[in-house]
């Protein structure tokens, strides 16, 4: 069957992932509440998804492990979120706040 | 192509041991928890002995899994640690910890994750592994629930853990398409091409997979989370950390960069050099000014992670043997000053160095082993830290990194100021008034003590056979 | 046409993301987020891996952004509004992110990626099953042990034990 | 008896015995010292014939001769090292032993009366026998090594009698100041010993001699090597500027004290030079030196002599003077006059220490001015003292009168100039006055303590026999000048004629009248004076004290010559020392070393608060260092 | 039997006896004691047999040699990569029986501590080990093993049992100098440590063995860049100028049997690996570097001595006394003449056991009196003769009296220095003179004089210091009057070091 993406240079996608990680990468730096640095965590491995895929598709079809590890990848994002979250609600439930640099007893 | 699943036979056995424990845990009652750490450990044990039939064999799954020396060796290595663990954390479990089941599962599990970074030769398989691994050590580090040190330091574990593995997914995703396969042998082999018109993608990947990896070895600037992660997780947790998550990334780091990326050595052994030097200074200097046991090991492990890059820097079969034999020495001797330290612990219930005074008194056995332990750590001959730092630098001298190496002792002198420091509140300071009875250790504890010491006198005074196993683990990395 | 739909989709996934780390409402963000994600699905469509548009939307459109909402209601986020990063964690967040985005781009100018015959071939359904069962079996179990691992960690984290408030 | 070697060996092994035993042996043992001391004197008499017999023939000085290995290195022939035990024996040699082993046999039977019933009686007769024994090594030795050896080890005796009373701190200060100031010299030794070495390899001190003389020892170095080794003789033998310690070495026991003036230690550096006067002579202006020095030593003991109120310090500075007679005669090359001039010396020197020792265990009390009038109190020792002073004095016929004569003349008919013949010349009536001085304030004049005076009483037999003994010595000693004397005692040709049988051929005694005539006129004239002057009430003196109080002061201060030495010694090295001890506490230590740990520990510090405990500023690092590192990387490849 | 078992025995048996130690329960002293004495005479007879044993004319190869590969045909190592190998020349010879010497004498005077004293004597005896096999082993990194095998346990033997001193101007604690010494000293063996990794890579004969690196030609300017990492690394251990401040601070500090060992021994392993390590494998680098070692030498010789003239602390000033007297061993190195060297093992030796006497005395007197200040004692002789003659031998062996093992030392080393460099001598024999002036001034000042009452109720030494006295002195007396068995044996070795002339 043919593609609907055809013409579209597999540069655009690999910058397009560049893009999304960069402003995850920016999100968790610049981000204060542990909820949203996560979100801005879930943006990179996007990025990195789209990157395997793109790559997989254009590059290696024979053996679309990209395709494969984008799946894997997800997958752990979503345990990884899962799990956050549960750390994160215990934290609030013993320091009454989610906001990372409140959280700063553990330092020098 | 080979799909033998009888080459996990361990890996399974450990899972069904993890769940095992877990259901044990509904049936036995409170008072006897402390059981657990026993069935887990003889388990541990019974398992550790099964991998050893894999000796001298030299196969793989599907060139996915190899399972050959490396792999063996870095199996019983640790099953075992994971078995001390469990041995050294019973008392702790009991006093401080709910689900003791799920306690025990977790590092049980968490050890095949790290067998399997020891083990894989393919990238998705190598960070899946890393990744059980991690979360593992993510909810263990944040498994003393009420204690508010224990969930900050899991959280900051945490985000930055995926924050940073986030990183090397990224690396990968380039290096994989770049060769276009996540084989080990295929990227070698196409890396072996020439890399001159996609060098820089090459050595941004490298740049974002050495960071990945070195968040999970805690080498500078990647350590931030090392200190406070290890104050925070429970004792034996902290223990843990030092141990197995380090010497998983090691085996991974060598693996992958024997495996992958020797061909482009010259692009990437600076980078190393340059976390090594860094490690070994700052966390050497920042050692200095701890006054909390647990934090003064995590700086000081960050100075033994830089040792250990030096030797990963010049990645050749002697540094990797240099590496694997420091490494071993560096893990028992770690391994028996942490068990003192916890059985301090259980019996005082502090982690300040200043609280260590009167040892001498209190336990004469511990603040032998302390002291062994500290000057091992140290680098002082008769224990394991003198034969294997020496072989280690001798080794990296051999590649040229003098420099290195002059950093390198340099801070070990460094370093040898705050260990005795430590000594010097166990053996000089006399306790506090009503303080000077004997303390009793359970056996476990004494036990434990008493045998990774000898291990770190085997290692010390006559390493020719280990040394030997380790060359023959190492040889199999750059097939 | 496709060049047009993909620019479509990128400008979703850019406004989204920045919106996710921009945006001061965190549940704007949280909105911010599945579109972003929403946009990155449309783009494996371009790709032609249905399969994994499905499971994008499934997972993140329906589990992670469920999650997250929760999360966000359960830590009541004060009135819902976050503070602005103070100037000097902005400073460093501005020059860390347009460092790595510097060498991102070089990146980009300077490689020509192997094998990229700019053409795609698709990946058909089934393909992908047979791949993850046979060869990829290991990884895949491996997989299942990291959430087997999470479920259980985030209850044991999660859950309310007696005696607590 | 070419076994020299027993005679030392002797007390040596008295000293062992005594050290180990003499608290269970009877009477300490001191018989067991004295026993040993005698046999090694009676040992002289035959080594004496064998050298006698050896001048005439052809075989040369062999007696006495031995030599062992002691420590050798040798590789391909080349030998680097040779220092060997062995003796040497001539006429020198024998007068040393005589006198050393006659005086110390008298002082040890004069002190089993003068030191009865002390506390620490075997450790003294010990150290004696150690002491006689060490400077018998000394006049034995052939090589430079050993006698720097016994050298040390006289010195080393000296500062253990010296302190021997050790509960005073002036006795702990005395042995400590004779030490250093004799090591002082002894530094010049054995530096001049380690250039001899150096120059010819070897030890031996007649193969040096021989060298030195064929001339293959380059001048510089000999020059030096001859100006130390004197420098070594002056710190022994307390020739200025080294003279300090002696008059302090009174400290000591008075029997100790003769030992040392007359016999044993200060004569060491007499004879060294005597023993190396061909290697001085070879270097030009050596001569000089040794004179000059020399005179200057004479005529300031002379003065401060006339001042001292201490008995036994007059005596002392008396020595000085002796040993500056001796010095000038060596300088003008007479080794006969010196030899023959420390023979008598040795007598009435001995002599004189002795009776002030009687003197003072009669009174107990050694202040001049407050003696007096015991001429009847004390029958034999007050004479005996007279012969001693009179025989310092050079009076004729006393022993000193000859020797002192044959100093003139040598001085006469050497190449010395005349300034050095008039000086000492002068010398001669002051020695008079201040030897006077003594006789009069002590046993003549009036009483001035009756309390003293009542119960001082003439010492013991034991203790009086040595004296008479010495006083005939002193008298008739100076005699073997005559041929004939010396003949009837055994030698050929005289005692000059054996003694100066060293090479630069035989030299009779010449009498020149002229001198005699001038030195007898002067110490009349000067005995006479001294009489004048203290009789009675010793009103003269006093007014010649009151004339010019200054002088006096300088005379009674010895010229303030000592305070420079301690101010020297305390202002500069001490103070060197404080210098640097604590510029090593406070710059090399607690700057350098602690300096270095501080800074390391301040880097820590600043180091340290990195660790912020933000997530944020974690995450911020890990990227700065991917973004540090890819920069690196890009900028190296681009 | 294999002769080499005797020094196998020397480094075992200490090492065994600190793990039988280790069973002994802590309260029963006595057990300690007795066992501990046993193993120090056991080890002083093997010494004076070891010594005595020596053979003369062999050709000068190492005896008593024996070897265990340890590790080999293993990584970078090839066949006897590292190997356990022990063998003694004449060199070494003195120095294991200065050894057994002052060990033994260590034990004896160690007699009576209380506190802990199962913990001093496992420290000590891993010390005693140490220095054993620092002078016997003939491979590089056992060398340096047991070097510092030397240095570990010296924290905690100064830190616990030692004593902190206040002074008039400054206060030194226990503590501050047991972390100085062990820091300066480790921190001195890095560069030791770089200077074997440079050898072995340049050698490149994949063994450690020290024979096998002698015979290999390194390149002279390979020699002079590393040269000076061996003679400043092992200097620092003799107290080279200006790294020697750990050394008196150290001694004050320390308790008697470390201070004896320590300056008697220890110090002495760092001429030793000047030898070792900088004569015998870069000779080319000693010809071209002595000039400044004799520079810095001589100044430890001055330097010392006016240091040691204004102390007031026994122990100051007999550590003051070892820098100048140490600095006479780096000059007898410095020469490269072969009675320079010689005189500066004699030396080694002589400075080992006389100031072992001195400390062993200063303690007696300590014990009891609880100061050090010599200003504050006075006529000691008065109430402890013994101990005065004892002290005053080990003074006068200082200050370089014939007949005693000083003179016949420092006489080596100044020949040998003259030959050379005449200015350097004549400084050193100066100093001489400046020793005996503190000598003294410390003797008419705490020995000698009327006695001070206030030290009427000190008693005379113990038999045990007597003991230990004794056994110096009766080396002491052996070396000054009869020399020859050591100049023999050192001589041998000496004329076959390589550059020497």
């Amino acid at each position: 069957m043919q593609s609907v993406a055809q013409g579209v240079p597999l540069e655009h996608f690999v910058m397009l992932s560049m893009v999304l990680f960069s402003i995850g990468v920016f999100g968790v730096l610049s981000r204060r509440n542990a909820v949203l640095v996560l979100m801005s965590v879930e943006l990179m491995l996007n990025a990195v998804s789209i990157n395997l895929v793109a790559f997989a598709v254009y590059t290696s079809p024979s053996l679309f492990v990209g395709v494969i590890f984008a799946i894997f990848v997800i997958t752990i994002a979503a345990a990884e979120v899962g799990l956050a979250l549960a750390v994160i609600l215990r934290v609030f439930r013993n320091r009454g706040t989610a906001n990372i640099d409140e959280i700063d007893s553990l330092k020098w | 192509m080979n799909f033998d699943y009888t080459l996990f036979i361990p890996e399974y056995l450990l899972a069904a041991l993890a769940a095992s424990i877990v259901a044990l845990d509904l049936f036995v009652p409170n008072f006897r928890k402390s059981w657990l750490s026993y069935i887990a450990a003889a388990g541990l044990a019974v398992i550790a002995g099964v991998s050893l039939a894999w000796v001298n064999k030299q196969t793989n799954f599907a060139g996915i899994i190899a399972i050959d020396n490396y792999t063996t060796y870095f199996r019983v290595f640790f099953i075992g640690i994971a078995a001390v663990i469990c041995l050294a954390s019973g008392r702790l479990v009991e006093d401080q910890l709910q689900h003791p089941g799920e306690y025990y599962g977790f590092i049980i599990i968490s050890t095949i994750g790290a067998i399997g970074m020891a083990a894989a030769r393919e990238l998705m398989t190598a960070y899946l592994s890393l990744e059980l691994l991690s979360f593992s050590l993510y909810i263990l580090v944040s498994f003393a629930k009420f204690d508010s040190r224990s969930n900050e330091a899991g959280l900051k574990y945490l985000l930055l853990g995926a924050f940073s593995s986030a990183m090397f997914l990224y690396g990968l995703s380039l290096i994989y398409g770049l060769a276009g396969s996540t084989y080990y042998s295929d990227i070698s082999a196409f890396l072996s091409n020439g890399t001159s018109n996609f060098s820089f993608a090459l050595l941004m990947a490298l740049v974002l997979i050495i960071a990945g990896l070195g968040f999970k070895v805690a080498a500078v600037p990647f350590h931030m989370w090392t200190p406070d992660a290890y104050e925070g997780a429970p004792m034996a947790i902290t223990a843990y950390l030092s141990t197995t998550s380090k010497a998983a990334g090691f085996a991974l780091l060598l693996r992958l960069f024997g495996g992958a990326f020797q061909v482009v050595q010259h692009d990437w052994s600076w980078m190393i050099a340059g976390l090594a030097a860094a490690s070994m200074i700052l966390g050497n200097l920042v050692a200095l000014q701890q006054h909390n046991i647990k934090r003064l090991m995590a700086y000081s492990s960050i100075g033994q992670i830089g040792y250990l890059l030096m030797g990963v820097a010049g990645l050749s079969h002697d540094t990797a043997s240099a590496v694997v034999l420091h490494l071993t020495g560096y893990m028992v001797t770690n391994l028996a000053l942490f068990v003192v330290i916890i059985a301090w612990y259980n019996m005082t219930g502090s982690e300040e160095i200043a609280d260590f005074r009167g040892m001498r008194e209190r336990a004469p056995l511990l603040a032998g082993a302390l002291a062994g332990a500290l000057f091992s750590l140290a680098g002082l001959p008769l224990f394991a830290g003198f034969v294997t730092k020496f072989i280690l630098f001798q080794a990296a001298t051999d590649q040229g990194y003098y420099w290195l190496a002059a950093i390198g002792v340099v801070t070990s002198v460094i370093s040898l100021y705050y260990y005795l420091q430590v000594m010097r509140e166990a053996f000089v300071s006399k306790p506090e008034e009503g303080q000077e009875f004997r303390l009793q250790i359970p056996y476990v504890m004494q036990g434990l003590t008493v045998a990774l010491m000898a291990g770190v006198f085997y290692v010390g005074l006559y390493p020719a056979q280990l040394f030997s196993a380790v060359d023959n683990a190492t040889r199999f990395l750059f097939v | 046409m496709t060049q047009g739909f993909f620019d479509l989709m990128a400008a979703v996934v850019i406004v989204g993301a920045l919106g996710v780390v921009l945006v001061r409402s965190a549940v704007y963000a949280a909105l911010f987020l599945i579109a972003s994600l929403m946009g990155v699905a449309g783009i494996y469509v371009l790709l032609s891996v249905e399969f994994l548009t499905l499971v994008q939307i499934l997972i993140y459109g329906g589990a992670v952004t469920v999650l997250v909402l929760f999360a966000l209601m359960l830590t009541r986020v004060r009135d819902l509004r976050e503070r602005a990063a103070d100037p000097p964690q902005m400073a460093g967040a501005v020059l860390g992110t347009l460092g790595l985005l510097a060498g991102f781009v070089t990146v980009m100018y300077e490689t020509t990626w192997p094998r990229d015959n700019g053409t795609i071939t698709p990946i058909a359904f089934n393909d992908i099953g047979q791949a993850l069962f046979n060869r990829w079996a290991v990884p895949f179990e491996i997989a299942s042990g990291v959430l087997l691992v999470a479920l259980v960690g985030a209850i044991v984290i999660a859950m309310h034990e007696e005696g607590e408030p | 008896m070419t076994d020299a070697w027993v005679l030392p060996v002797l007390p040596a092994a008295a000293f062992v015995a005594l050290l180990l035993f003499s608290t269970w042996l009877p009477r300490k043992g001191d018989w067991l010292a004295i026993l040993a001391m005698a046999a090694s004197f009676a040992l002289v008499f035959p080594i004496g014939k064998d050298v006698a017999d050896s001048i005439g023939s052809s075989a040369g000085f062999q007696a006495g001769t031995r030599s062992w290995e002691w420590a050798h290195v040798e590789a391909a022939g080349h030998t680097y090292l040779d220092i060997r035990i062995g003796t040497y024996v001539d006429q020198i040699t024998l007068v040393m032993l005589f006198v050393v082993t006659l005086v110390a046999l008298l002082v040890m039977i004069y002190s089993t009366g003068y030191m009865r019933g002390d506390r620490r009686y075997g450790w003294f007769y010990a150290i004696v026998s150690l002491f006689v024994a060490s400077m018998l090594t000394l006049v034995l030795a052939d090589n430079l090594l050993m006698l720097y050896f016994a050298w040390e080890l006289v010195g080393l005796c000296s500062m253990l009698l010296i302190g021997y009373y050790n509960d005073r701190q002036s006795a702990a200060e005395a042995s400590k100041k004779a030490f250093v100031t004799t090591r002082v010299g002894d530094v010049g030794l054995l530096i001049g010993i380690i250039i001899l070495f150096t120059q010819t390899h070897t030890f031996n001190i007649q193969q040096i001699l021989h060298m030195a003389e064929a001339g293959e020892i380059s001048k510089n170095w000999l020059t030096a090597a001859a100006v130390l080794i004197f420098a070594g003789a002056c710190g022994k033998s307390a020739q200025f500027p080294l003279h300090v310690w002696l008059p302090d070495a009174m400290e000591g026991p008075t029997p100790v004290s003769a030992l040392i003036h007359a016999a044993t230690m200060v004569v060491a550096g007499v004879y060294l030079v005597a023993r190396m006067l061909p290697l001085m002579e070879v270097v030009r202006g050596m001569p000089e030196l040794i004179t000059a020095l020399a005179l200057t030593t004479v005529i300031l003991s002379a003065l401060i002599g006339l001042a001292q109120r201490d008995i036994k310090r007059v005596v002392a500075y008396s020595t000085l003077n002796s040993l500056g007679l001796m010095f000038v005669a060596l300088g003008s090359g007479a080794v006969g006059a010196a030899m023959l001039y420390l023979f008598v010396h040795a007598f009435f020197k001995a002599l004189l220490f002795l009776t002030c020792g009687s003197v003072i265990h009669a009174t107990e009390e050694q202040e001049v001015d407050k003696l007096g009038g015991l001429w009847d109190k004390l029958p034999i020792t007050a004479p005996a003292f007279i012969v001693g002073a009179l025989a310092m004095a050079g009076m004729i016929p006393f022993s000193g009168f000859w020797a002192k004569d044959e100093i003139l003349v040598g001085l006469h008919n050497g190449n010395m100039t005349y300034i050095a013949l008039i000086t000492t010349l002068i010398s001669l009536p002051i020695t008079a006055i201040y030897m006077m001085r003594v006789v009069m304030l002590t046993f003549f004049g009036t009483v001035k303590d009756e309390h003293v005076h009542e119960h001082a009483h003439e010492s013991e037999p034991v203790m009086s026999w040595p004296l008479i003994l010495l006083s005939v010595l002193a008298v008739v000693a100076g005699f073997v000048v005559f041929e004939g004397v010396g003949k009837a005692l055994g030698f050929h040709s005289g005692w000059l004629g054996f003694i100066y049988n060293l090479g630069e051929g035989p030299e009779k005694y010449a009498t020149n009248w002229g001198l005699a005539t001038a030195s007898v006129v002067l110490v009349v004239l000067g005995l006479l004076f001294g009489m004048w002057m203290w009789r009675g009430e010793a009103e003269p003196s006093k007014q010649a004290g009151a004339f010019s109080p200054l002088t006096y002061k300088l005379f009674l201060n010895r010229f303030y010559i000592d305070e420079v030495y301690q101010f020297a010694i305390d202002k500069i090295v001490l103070a060197a020392g404080r210098v640097i001890a604590v510029f090593d506490r406070t710059v090399v230590n607690d700057t350098g070393v602690n300096g270095t740990g501080d800074a390391t520990w301040g880097l820590g510090w600043t180091a340290k608060f990195q660790e912020t405990g933000k997530i944020p500023n974690y995450a911020f690092a890990i990227v700065a260092g991917i973004v540090i590192i890819v920069a690196i990387a890009f900028g190296y490849r681009a | 039997m294999h002769s080499g078992y005797w020094l196998i025995a020397s480094v075992g048996i200490p090492l065994v006896a600190a793990l039988v130690l280790l069973a002994v329960p802590d309260e029963r002293h006595d057990i300690v004691r007795i066992f501990s004495v046993g193993v120090g005479a056991v080890l002083f007879a093997i010494s004076v047999f070891v010594f005595f044993a020596y053979e003369l004319n062999r050709g000068g190869q190492y005896e008593f040699f024996i070897r265990w590969d340890w590790l080999q045909n293993i990584a970078f190592l090839g066949p006897h990569g590292i190997s356990l190998a022990f063998g003694i020349d004449g060199i070494a010879a003195p120095m294991v029986l200065l050894t057994g010497i002052v060990a033994f004498g260590g034990v004896l005077i160690s007699w009576k501590i209380e506190h802990h004293n199962k913990d001093f004597f496992i420290l000590f005896w891993v010390l005693v080990a140490g220095v054993y096999g620092t002078f016997e082993a003939l491979d590089l990194f056992f060398f340096f093993f047991f070097y510092e095998v030397a240095v570990l346990p010296m924290y905690l033997l100064i830190a616990v049992w030692g004593s902190s001193s206040v002074f008039p101007t400054f206060s030194r604690t226990k503590e501050y100098s047991a972390m100085k010494l062990t820091i300066m000293l480790v921190a001195a063996s890095i560069l030791i440590f770089l200077g074997i990794f440079a050898v072995f890579k340049e050698a490149g004969q994949g063994t450690f063995d020290l024979q096998t690196l002698y015979a290999y030609h390194f390149d002279p300017r390979f020699q002079k860049i590393v040269f000076p990492l061996f003679v400043i690394g092992c200097g620092v251990l003799a107290g080279l100028w200006p790294f020697h401040t750990w050394s008196p601070d150290g001694h004050v500090s320390a308790p008697t049997a470390v201070s004896m060992l320590h300056a008697g021994v220890l110090m002495k392993l760092g001429a030793f690996g000047i030898i070792r390590l900088g004569i015998q494998l870069l000779p080319a680098g000693a010809s071209f570097w002595m000039p400044g070692l004799m520079v810095l030498a001589t100044i430890n010789v001055v330097y010392g001595a006016f240091a040691a003239t204004a102390q007031r602390d026994f122990k100051y000033m007999i550590g003051y006394s070892s820098v100048s007297h140490m600095g006479l061993v780096l000059m007898g190195l410095a020469t490269m003449s072969v009675i320079g060297i010689q005189g500066a093992v004699l030396q080694m030796f002589s400075h080992g056991v006389m100031t072992a006497t001195f400390f062993a005395m200063v303690g007696s007197v300590y014990d009891q009196a609880h100061t050090r200040d010599m200003t504050l004692f006075g006529g000691l002789v008065h109430k402890m003769p013994l101990f005065v003659f004892f002290f005053g031998i080990a003074g006068l062996a200082s200050l370089g009296l014939p007949g005693l093992s000083g003179f016949i030392a420092e006489f080596n080393v100044f020949v040998g220095t003259f030959q050379t460099y005449p200015w350097a001598a004549a400084l050193g024999i100066f100093a001489a003179m400046v020793t005996a002036i503190y000598i003294l001034r410390m003797m008419a000042l705490a020995l000698f004089g009327p006695l001070n009452e206030r030290w009427s109720g000190l008693n005379e030494m113990t038999i045990l210091e007597r003991g230990t006295a004794s056994l110096m002195l009766v080396f002491i007396l052996f070396m000054g009057l009869w020399p020859a068995p050591f100049i023999d044996r050192i001589s041998e070795t000496v004329l076959r070091l390589p550059g020497v002339s």
